[in-house]
């Protein structure tokens, strides 16, 4: 239960102002509480389970469930996507707080895995989010879905885990790609924009 | 006072549904007043898929239909082309086949376990059951090479022999599991809050259940002594001794003690394989090396197996080329998770939702695969 | 007066290090039970840090914005009509002015002030979540209050550092002098602190989260926060009423403790009860003992 | 006297007009017949035969023929039986009354196949969207309609990376030739 | 009213484990062996590999390309079409046909299992010729 590893603390003598070391806590922060959202979406949740239960526990590395989008900070997209489930995926990653974070599960999120003939899912899931940590596999045994978890927390602490940012940045691309598999049945814009009157966050 | 009702969404998103599906329901405080199912979260599409690959390209892809229990597609799918073909399969394979089978039910139930121990926020449950049908999945992954997708039993045959050594290992696993099965009883199925909660919830009166379709334990728990290893054993169930627990509540704890005592059946079955499992080494029937040269014969059957849900029926239809015509699949959820569903769940408590769901089974990539 | 802020300062510090200290023990304790290794024992403080950093938090107008800031006040209100420490000037807050009666009172206004901000919100699921709580609330109170009549009626005061300074021996605690109050009590306070088999309220499984569905970020930050501290009063309260109270901080950990490792094991232990299934126990065995010790104590009076 | 599959079919032809039926194997036979017929079978299936249940609805699509085979598959629980009764329906536009009177779970297996082949079945309730959302253009289960097609349409796919795939056998020809040549070069 | 105290009791005794050592593998420090056969990554002996492209025809996901090596150096003799396979990891569902398929086995599924990557286009891999991953960023074991 080394939570300040060796490595953290070689990172944090490299700091130089002030600045840097609150960036560098509040990143330290994020990535050992992870919230991870339950939502099984393909094949990939069936290792989800054996995760975070005992024979792997990923709580020891502050990977616990989140029931809500409103309180998680990871979704972990398990496998292909149907249109009809990509759908509630945009809506519900629309609906997490910032910094949220996207973990793909799988062959079927990179290109399509054994359904790239299916007329039902989705090929390319970065298309139409922003991915930050992709595990290969079919499915990914729960090793590979912690290395995942760890490559995650790496980015966090590095500060480039802003998939979030470049969502919105990039919200026309993202929008636009969306349109194509929903054409006119689209959600409307991004989801706190309209749902909430006071503009979201202050 | 105007009554209100408010409509809101049981998934897909939500910790209490079992799988990627949704119900739509109307409440009028707690209780639920309309419910609706709506599926299709998980369409990919495998008929149109089987249609595109020859039969050896389409057997890897059936185990994806049911993700927690797998080997039943395989099997069906198997024993299908195998029926169309006129094939014969070496009697070791199929000792092979009916232990893969009862491994795979071993493991679907303890992610039942599991899942009803979750859905009424005992967490114990979930950690245990699943902590230990990964040791299933460690056995599997030596026989077959993977945890999850086994894609092992083929049409013709298995693909692998047994590796040095696997059975002891497997009878070790059923005696760890045998002498935890007290401890789970005492945690869940005797706890009195659950007795509490799950007698007289959910019931299926037999008449309904005769008229849906209702298959497995969900109808065993309705004092129907149906499976389909007893009724039409396949494979090598009629060589085994096992008995088909029945209980008459209908109800969430009938089903329970149903799959529980299902456990026990299904370590005796798999006791018993350990000891007639035959040493030869053939395991596979003679085929043509080159799979489009595997020509299915025009005609169709309806091959069925007993999954730990109940019955899975795949209708396949060939046309005298190396495809399949149509392959359709009719998974156990498809007959309880919609319409059926749907009535249960009128009248009763938002709070009864997951259980109930978790208790029939409900699986829904089987629904709409 | 600014020793009564300082202490007031630090009886928000410590119920917060000793609540963050004690659910700590109880994921990790929990995660034995389930047989694995568990989180550090400092992740819920992480995870409190964590959900202060989220740069977003989802608003709905200024009733929502108050809801987990009613519900902290309420809480810290509570904290200071509770003395801590017995025979000391330390931890005392404004337990003088008050006696148990506000407290009661002062205790139900957080979670209503939540329930204005859950309102606000539209989520049905915290809405569902309210009403439950609202509706177990009648179930737990019922109990409490008959077991704190009983022990006002038997030591004769209202204020609860009076109560705490009669227990002065070990067969003076209130638990042994009136032990029927102290085991219908135990039942409210299992609820209370929301442990299975009485927490319907925020169930995941079926109401998402209850009354949290729509915080997320700092507001669950603050809730998180509160609900730590909460639980610190209720057991200090308890220890107070029944335990015999606490001379310095270390007596107070170890009586509030064993109160908190009852909670645990229960907790973990048991499912959960359906909202009316929870009521009704309440008013069955606790209401039955409570009524019957009711009787006796008015029979000997 | 036991019953045997063969004297059930014997009393359905019977009361029937049968086109055509054969035994597949134990306990599974098949039945053609038209679709007028049909409903009279099934009923005389449940009512008499006792036939509980209808396992699933089956539909190939034989475009050469120009017509989809639909197979009701009934079950007994007492003998173990199923009966196949199929009927055939052209392949555009062709609607066939629904048996959800005779047996309730029918209604999901036609809304199935209403939404997979566009069969239609007036009277059935719950005649909805099922699987797929916004669904527009042919369904996604006949024969004729190309998903290959359909994905390079809607969907892309990943082609980064992936290029300079090579065809086997004309590589392998060219390297023969090659060597050909540099032989005949050599014997030059 | 009935108090059913062995059930409360058996559901207490549950609570034993409180002090007994948990049965976590605790991965990244202890790291249990796949067994023997398990089907991992690719891993392809090009000094067998003969170019047949039979692993390109059975794979029904088109997960295998045959594609010409960056050097001529990793073709050996008897390879006839001085192809390779080249595979797509965003397609690949790790059903071992291609190996079985092999005429000659020089194509091999491996016990290897980890590989994490942040960009989504690096999941393209030729065995025998590079090994998988070793740009930065990505997680290999």
């Amino acid at each position: 239960m080394d939570n300040l590893n060796k490595k953290d603390k070689a990172q944090l003598k490299e700091l130089k102002s002030p600045m840097a070391v609150v960036d560098w806590a509040v990143n330290w922060f994020r990535k050992q509480s992870i919230f991870m959202l339950a939502y099984g979406t393909g094949c990939g949740a069936i290792e989800i389970p054996p995760t975070v239960t005992a024979r792997y526990d990923a709580e020891r590395f502050g990977v616990r469930g989140a029931a809500t989008p409103r309180q998680a900070d990871v979704i972990v997209l398990s496998g292909y996507l149907a249109v009809k489930t990509l759908k509630r995926v945009i809506r519900t990653y629309e609906q997490m707080q910032e910094p949220k974070y996207v973990i793909a599960l799988g062959s079927c999120p990179i290109n399509g895995g054994m359904y790239w003939d299916s007329y039902n899912t989705i090929k390319q899931l970065d298309r139409y989010l922003p991915v930050d940590v992709t595990v290969a596999g079919c499915m990914p045994r729960p090793e590979a879905v912690l290395e995942g978890f760890m490559a995650l927390k790496d980015k966090i602490q590095r500060g480039e885990a802003e998939g979030a940012r470049d969502y919105r940045d990039n919200i026309e691309k993202y929008k636009n790609n969306q349109k194509e598999i929903f054409g006119d049945k689209m959600l409307p814009g991004y989801t706190c924009d309209w749902y909430f009157s006071d503009g979201g966050s202050f | 006072m105007a009554q209100d009702i408010i409509t809101i969404f049981h998934g897909p998103q939500h910790p209490g549904i079992t799988g990627n599906m949704s119900v739509e329901l109307d409440l009028l405080g707690e209780t639920i007043k309309r419910a609706e199912t709506h599926v299709g979260y998980l369409h990919r599409g495998f008929e149109k898929m089987i249609e595109r690959r020859t039969v050896l390209q389409a057997f890897t892809i059936v185990c994806r239909i049911c993700v927690p229990e797998p080997d039943p597609n395989e099997e069906n799918f198997a024993r299908g082309v195998e029926e169309l073909m006129g094939l014969e399969v070496p009697e070791k394979a199929k000792w092979l086949r009916t232990m893969v089978l009862e491994m795979a039910r071993l493991q679907a139930q303890m992610l039942w376990f599991a899942g009803q121990g979750g859905s009424l926020g005992h967490y114990i449950s979930p950690q245990w059951a699943v902590a230990d049908r990964d040791l299933i999945l460690d056995l599997f992954e030596e026989l077959t090479g993977g945890r999850v997708y086994h894609m092992y039993i083929t049409p013709g045959g298995v693909r692998r022999d047994l590796p040095e050594g696997f059975l002891g290992r497997l009878g070790h696993f059923l005696d760890y599991l045998e002498s935890r099965l007290p401890e789970y009883d005492n945690m869940l199925l005797r706890n009195p809050v659950f007795l509490e909660r799950a007698r007289g919830v959910g019931i299926i009166d037999p008449a309904t259940a005769r008229e849906y379709g209702v298959v497995g334990p969900n109808l065993r728990a309705c004092g129907f002594m149906n499976d389909i290893r007893k009724d039409e054993p396949y494979e090598m169930y009629g060589e085994v001794d096992f008995i088909v627990p029945t209980e008459t509540s209908g109800d969430v704890y009938g089903r329970a003690m149903v799959r529980r005592a299902e456990i026990e059946q299904s370590i005796s079955i798999l006791r018993q394989i350990i000891r007639r499992m035959p040493a030869e080494k053939e395991i596979m029937a003679v085929l043509p090396k080159n799979h489009r040269k595997w020509e299915v014969p025009k005609g169709d059957t309806l091959v069925k197996t007993e999954s730990a849900r109940g019955e899975y029926s795949y209708y396949m239809v060939g046309d005298g080329t190396d495809k399949l015509r149509r392959v359709q699949v009719k998974g156990p959820s498809a007959v309880h998770a919609i319409t059926l569903l749907e009535e249960m769940l009128v009248d009763s408590q938002l709070s009864d939702v997951a259980m109930i769901m978790n208790s029939l089974g409900t699986n829904p990539p089987e629904i709409e695969r | 007066m600014l020793f009564t802020i300082f202490n007031s300062l630090l009886a928000v510090l410590l119920t917060y290090s000793m609540g963050m200290l004690y659910y700590g023990f109880y994921r990790i304790g929990n995660a034995r039970i389930h047989r694995r290794v568990g989180p550090p024992l400092w992740q819920n403080v992480i995870d409190n840090i964590k959900l202060f950093a989220k740069r977003e938090a989802p608003g709905h107008g200024i009733m929502f914005h108050l809801g987990p800031v009613i519900m902290t006040a309420g809480t810290i209100t509570s904290m200071l009509f509770v003395p801590f420490l017995k025979d000391s000037a330390w931890l005392q807050g404004f337990s003088s002015y008050g006696n148990l009666i506000l407290l009661i009172y002062l205790m139900v206004v957080g979670p209503l002030g939540n329930a204005l901000a859950v309102g606000v919100s539209g989520v049905p699921f915290g809405v569902m979540g309210v009403t439950r709580g609202l509706t177990r609330l009648i179930g737990l109170e019922v109990p409490f209050f008959l077991s704190v009549a009983l022990l006002m009626s038997g030591s004769g005061t209202i204020s609860i550092s009076e109560i705490m300074m009669a227990q002065d021996s070990f067969s003076n605690w209130n638990m042994m002098a009136h032990p029927a109050a102290f085991i219908v009590s135990l039942f409210s306070f299992v609820g209370m602190m929301g442990a299975s088999p009485f927490d319907v309220v925020g169930a995941p499984v079926e109401v998402y989260s209850g009354p949290q569905a729509e915080f997320g970020g700092k507001y669950l930050g603050f809730l998180a926060a509160q609900r730590v501290m909460f639980s610190m009063v209720k057991l200090i309260l308890w220890v107070d009423l029944f335990l015999g109270g606490a001379t310095n901080v270390f007596i107070l950990m170890a009586k509030s403790f064993a109160l908190f490792f009852f909670y645990f094991i229960v907790g973990a232990a048991f499912p959960r009860f359906k909202t009316e299934q929870a009521v009704d126990f309440m008013l069955k065995l606790p209401l039955i003992i409570g009524i019957g010790a009711v009787l006796v104590r008015f029979w000997s009076l | 006297m036991t019953e045997t599959i063969d004297n059930l079919l014997e009393r359905i032809g019977r009361n029937f007009q049968i086109t055509g039926q054969e035994v597949k194997k134990a306990g599974l036979a098949a039945l053609h017949c038209s679709q007028e017929q049909l409903h009279g079978v099934l009923i005389y299936l449940k009512e008499v035969e006792k036939f509980d249940t209808l396992t699933m609805i089956g539909c190939a699509d034989w475009i050469e023929d120009d017509y989809f085979e639909l197979s009701y598959m009934a079950y007994s629980f007492t003998t173990f039986f199923t009966v196949m009764v199929k009927i055939r329906v052209s392949r555009d536009g062709s609607s066939v009354p629904t048996v959800e009177g005779i047996w309730r779970q029918a209604r999901t297996f036609e809304r199935e196949i209403h939404e997979m082949f566009g069969v239609d079945f007036p009277g059935n309730t719950r005649l909805k969207e099922f699987f797929l959302e916004n669904w527009q253009g042919m369904p996604p289960m006949k024969r004729d309609f190309d998903t290959v097609q359909f994905v390079k349409d809607h969907y892309k796919l990943r082609e980064e990376g992936r290029e300079g795939a090579c065809n086997v056998s004309v590589e392998r020809k060219k390297r023969i030739d090659a060597k050909k040549l540099e032989l005949k070069k050599e014997g030059e | 009213m009935k108090i059913d105290i062995k059930g409360i009791w058996g559901a207490l005794s549950s609570l034993k484990y409180l002090f007994q050592p948990p049965g976590t593998l605790r991965y990244p420090d202890v790291k249990k062996e796949a067994a023997d056969g398990y089907r991992g990554f690719h891993d392809n002996d090009l000094s067998k590999c003969i170019g047949c492209g039979m692993c390109e025809d059975i794979c029904m996901n088109l997960a295998i390309d045959m594609v010409k090596p960056k050097s001529e150096a990793y073709l050996n003799a008897k390879n006839g079409s001085g192809l390779i396979p080249r595979l797509d990891y965003g397609r690949c569902c790790w059903c071992s046909l291609c190996t079985d398929v092999c005429p000659v086995n020089s194509l091999k599924l491996t016990k290897n299992y980890v590989y994490v990557s942040e960009d989504m286009n690096r999941f393209i891999y030729t065995p025998g010729e590079e090994k998988l991953g070793k740009r930065e960023k990505e997680t290999v074991k």
